[in-house]
């Protein structure tokens, strides 16, 4: 990667603030989901915090995402408030979409979260036509699409691909590699060495980054970025992470590769960036301590103010269908 | 082509439908249009529904794609979620199979699921219909699957002034609109619509007064069914003829009305029979007007069976105005 | 896990499925099974439906694929026109909306179009049903789609000893079956299929007797009917009930006989009212059984809107054992 | 190329027949519509004959190939019968289909025939699945799928190559690039440079070559074929070419560049090749003739067997949709 994006120091802290907000998000869900307290189909991103820390590092609240069933990461780093967020998984009115969306459809356009797809492939074509829409307006937009490696095998993906390089849009595909698709390793699904090689097949730029290193998935992010504004076109980065859990909270993983597995854990990403900040004397233990207790506070809160906020209305069973008061 | 709507002389639908998307891109910049080889060094679409758009009013709001339905309905649910009203051709009907997750599970839903934060003002033009003889895989008519997905406005016009009025109204509405054009019948010949004109979608029309039975139809197959009049009438029988226009959300009140007056009705359409829009209308009706039919509501659509090729075997699969006739007449006496 | 089919305890739809797979594919080497996590090396399927399979059949016959649905049912498609008989999963229904085409387009249409010189004996299986919080994109019924699409049959148990009899006869048929499985209900347990045991398709079963009001349900939904009954008794409502089994060809016969001796209706199912199955029952119900109801058949389906996630409106989206016998007593008093 | 896969003489001859009756049919089929003795759409191959001609050349009847609308160059090299084609087409009970099909979907499994798609990209995922039969059943029979340059930017391509990748089948993905889509010219669509670059995307074997030349054409078809029936997977093949006519039957053609099609059309291949053949002396001029006029002859009298050939009867309207006599 070329090493002239590399963050400085301020931007690889604010990296380290979303990264361990994702990181404790994570965990909080899974205990409370554990604890009963809440019921849903949990998508655990633990382990792949990085990549989205450090692409929203590289944007601005004007920017667009559209991400997946995996997305809370994504959204949380993009700027998605807790209290909205844990409303909406908790089913309430208070929640981003009324408690109509849930879990794996959050969706919020002021800090440009546009759409979360629970469909595999599915965020790359609605991103193409957001991104048309900033080169129609002129405006230097960026639009990011998440999605993981077993959807870079699905129709949708190579459709959108080659849109994208024919019509130059300002969109960054951002492929999280967590090795596996639900239970398939990815070498069982993927004819592709690296998804990376198949930007070639759109004669667009791709590049195989490591999504748990800061400074690299920045870099590669900051540099996708750049091109997009720039009127350049869209970009394929493939960011190599580990899904540390099931592909569902309940699944009991069986078909893992233990020893892969424990070494990734080991080589966890948030710690370890946590030390390297201390070490090279970016942030004091106490300075992190203390966001990382913000942060605790800061869900305690949410997780309160969603348990507290009220369900729906059953009048919003047929609302939000068509628009309201609109002829027929 | 655009003026061809303030003609006095009677137009095509493709002029009707030309004009209508004329002069609301002229009205709205906000108006885009996306598909296979819609613009103009593509030929302005196939049949030319489309042509003239890109040289007038420039390649950045018609643009023509490459062969890739779920691409070209993402990028139109795209834009549209960024302000821009775009409006998707999918060549023909039987192409939405390869972008039904794009409708389907998004462009229907996402004002839902996300709880009205956003919406998808799109319109996805669709021609279809038998006629042509391009066998089993070309001219299916699909309209119940999207009406039975809810958020989704599905949208048939049978004449010229109607194409454009609802077109003006699919392209205003918020929500997304399946437009159903049928190719036999572009070049179908009617009065000129009035520049500006709108026919609101959910309203049905009355397309010719009866008293003895009520038929409703939509698309192509409402031609056919007015061709039948006359031998109705020769008959003694006097059919009030109506044009749903649109599918869904459909007009209850004026169909109800008209069979409460009648006591009698046949739906006919082109598609199979068999779980088709008909038999939503059969259903309401014989509960609305439950007692007072004087016979069952009958159906007439496509048998259950893939539309065939050779010519004698497709001019036997749709109604036609002789079993449209036919049908009623047994109703009736 | 196979000998679940012997037991004479209770066992689960899951298991009942399992054994049928496993006794078929034991009876005939043509028979293959292909979707995303199929295979043991990836948990025998998410909900294990499949488990056990590729470690006693093999990973040949019984393969994982990549997250491709297209690629999926062409695949099995092919094979069949080679002398296979696949089974393909598409884990959730939702996501047969990526492989509309092949199915549609393809499956359902090449016996016709090649004038009966192929076909295509391939049984898709998929699963579906609200009750798990999953929210607007993976809960959807969409059984009418396929039942308007000619060539298609489409299959929904909603019992073990019925999942098994069902799947034997899916996997017979020498044309494409649309299998569908409710996700809730996998682990309900119900009496163990003799092995072997074949559940005709396009042949309802009444589930139960009675003499005042008919309810047509199949998959989950006709449990919730069968738990009304009681409620209904002690209003002293005698109900009948059908288990569909076959939504396409559907039992015309032995629900129009039902309904003639009761002379009321009550068609409910998870799949939104408007256009649904429902609509094809009722409209089929009042021909054939014209000025012969004492009331109007009823659907009670989900209401037009897609699937909520917030609990209490995802309760309150599919009919109930309590809504069902609502309206079966308004349908009665 | 690698050359040591160059046809014989006898080979070339057996290409040439081939092409030579491709052309000729393709000649009388455009004469019988246009003098409306028949009417169907028709999407003429016209230009295009060197490429099946030549692969059917590499393949044995057992051999499986699924083409598409713009498939019946295709089927008669593969050898459909001319009285079965031109009864199918003209809609006649006699027809393969017994009319029921049509020019867009012929069926021919006595000859390996399976599907003729007029869905684009639907030929792929199909093969694939036959390949796998063959590959279940341990026969070396190949399966070859066609389809145009536009569908290589369609989903069921990306989807299709990687499956036949991953699984290693034994099909050919045959791309006849004729540079137009419908109406569209290759570049307004295609991002890749060839579309065999796409290959790579699928750890695939892939090639672009000169689809009318009919040793180059032969050369790659020999090669895929050799690889497949030695169990080493698919090949991409790009076979270059042009379509002398529209799209369909009646199209104007006005969005094609004049120069360039004037250009394709003076380098008919099929005359080029037949010039070739004499100047080698691999055939003669009488030989060639004579070859040439037994077409003419076959053509006549499977024209008048079509038109002499009942329609089928109505009750073939609601036949084959299921199996007759299967319960339900
Ligand atoms: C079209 C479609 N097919 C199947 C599924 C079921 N499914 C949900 S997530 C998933 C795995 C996706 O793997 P990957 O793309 O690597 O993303 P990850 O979950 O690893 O982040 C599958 C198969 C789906 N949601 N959509
Ligand atoms: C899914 C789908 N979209 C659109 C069409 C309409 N259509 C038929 S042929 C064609 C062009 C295909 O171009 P190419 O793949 O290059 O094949 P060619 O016709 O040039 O042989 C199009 C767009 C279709 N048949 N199927
Ligand atoms: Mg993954
Ligand atoms: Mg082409």
């Amino acid at each position: 990667m070329t090493s002239n994006y590399a963050p400085d120091g301020a931007t690889q802290l604010e990296i380290y603030k979303r990264a361990a907000l994702l990181k404790a998000n994570d965990e909080r869900s899974r205990k409370v989901i554990m604890t009963g307290r809440l019921v849903m189909p949990y998508y655990s991103y633990r382990g792949q915090e990085i990549i989205p820390s450090a692409m929203a590092a590289a944007l601005t609240d004007a920017d667009y995402w559209v991400t997946i069933y995996r997305g809370i990461h994504d959204m949380l780093a993009k700027g998605m408030p807790l209290n909205d967020l844990w409303a909406e998984i908790a089913g309430r009115v208070d929640g981003t979409c009324k408690g109509k969306g849930g879990p794996m459809h959050l969706t919020y356009p002021k800090k440009g979260i546009m759409v979360t797809t629970g469909i595999v492939g599915s965020s790359m074509p609605i991103a193409n036509g957001i991104a048309w829409g900033s080169q129609l307006s002129g405006n230097d937009r960026v639009t990011v699409a998440t999605f993981g490696d077993g959807a870079s095998n699905i129709g949708a993906f190579h459709e959108s691909l080659n849109l994208a390089a024919v019509w130059k849009l300002p969109v960054i595909f951002l492929c999280q590699n967590n090795l596996y698709g639900e239970h398939t390793i990815y070498e069982k699904a993927t004819a592709a060495k690296r998804v990376a090689d198949r930007a070639a097949a759109y004669n667009m730029a791709g590049v195989r980054v490591n999504g748990n290193d800061p400074v690299e998935m920045f870099a590669a992010a900051r540099e996708a970025v750049e091109r997009a504004r720039a009127g350049e076109g869209p970009t394929l980065i493939e960011a190599m992470t580990f899904r540390f859990h099931g592909h569902v909270f309940g699944d009991a993983d069986a078909y893992m590769d233990k020893a892969q597995k424990k070494a990734a854990i080991e080589a966890d990403p948030v710690p370890l960036f946590r030390a390297r900040l201390i070490a090279e004397g970016i942030a004091s233990e106490d300075q992190l301590a203390a966001i990382e207790a913000a942060i605790e506070t800061q869900i305690d809160e949410a997780v309160e103010f969603a348990l507290a906020s009220p369900f729906p209305g059953l009048e919003e069973l047929t609302r939000d269908v068509y628009a309201e008061g609109v002829d027929a | 082509m655009s003026d061809a709507a303030t003609q006095a002389k009677p137009v095509t639908i493709v002029q009707a439908l030309n004009a209508a998307l004329n002069d609301a891109m002229a009205d709205d910049d906000s108006i885009l249009v996306l598909g296979e080889d819609v613009a103009d060094p593509e030929d302005g679409g196939v049949v030319g529904v489309t042509k003239g758009l890109s040289t007038r009013f420039g390649d950045r709001r018609v643009r023509s794609t490459p062969i890739a339905e779920q691409a070209i309905i993402g990028a139109a649910i795209g834009a549209s979620l960024v302000g821009y009203k775009p409006i998707a051709e999918i060549m023909l009907m039987n192409f939405t199979t390869v972008a039904m997750d794009m409708i389907v599970n998004h462009a229907a839903k996402l004002r839902f699921m996300s709880g009205g934060q956003t919406n998808v003002p799109i319109v996805i033009r669709t021609m279809t219909g038998t006629g042509m003889g391009s066998g089993g895989q070309h001219c299916d008519y699909l309209e119940a699957w999207f009406a039975h997905t809810a958020g989704m406005k599905v949208v048939a016009p049978s004449n010229p002034a109607d194409a454009y009025g609802l077109m003006r109204a699919a392209i205003n509405d918020p929500d997304p609109v399946l437009f159903i054009e049928n190719l036999p019948d572009y070049w179908r010949q009617g009065e000129a619509p009035k520049p500006g004109h709108v026919v609101p979608l959910g309203r049905a029309r009355v397309a010719r007064e009866g008293t003895d039975v009520t038929i409703v139809s939509y698309s192509r197959v409402l031609n056919e069914a007015l061709a039948a009049v006359e031998e109705l009438e020769r008959a003694g029988i006097s059919a009030e003829i109506i044009d749903l226009r649109t599918i869904s959300p459909w007009d209850r009140e004026t169909v109800c009305a008209s069979v409460a007056k009648t006591a009698r009705c046949l739906v006919t359409h082109e598609a199979v029979t068999e779980f088709g829009v008909g038999a939503e209308i059969a259903a309401t009706l014989h509960t609305e007007l439950f007692g007072k039919l004087k016979a069952p509501v009958a159906r007439l659509g496509a048998p259950y069976a893939p539309v065939p090729f050779s010519n004698p075997l497709e001019t036997a699969y749709a109604p036609t105005a002789k079993r449209i006739a036919e049908a009623a007449m047994a109703l009736v006496k």
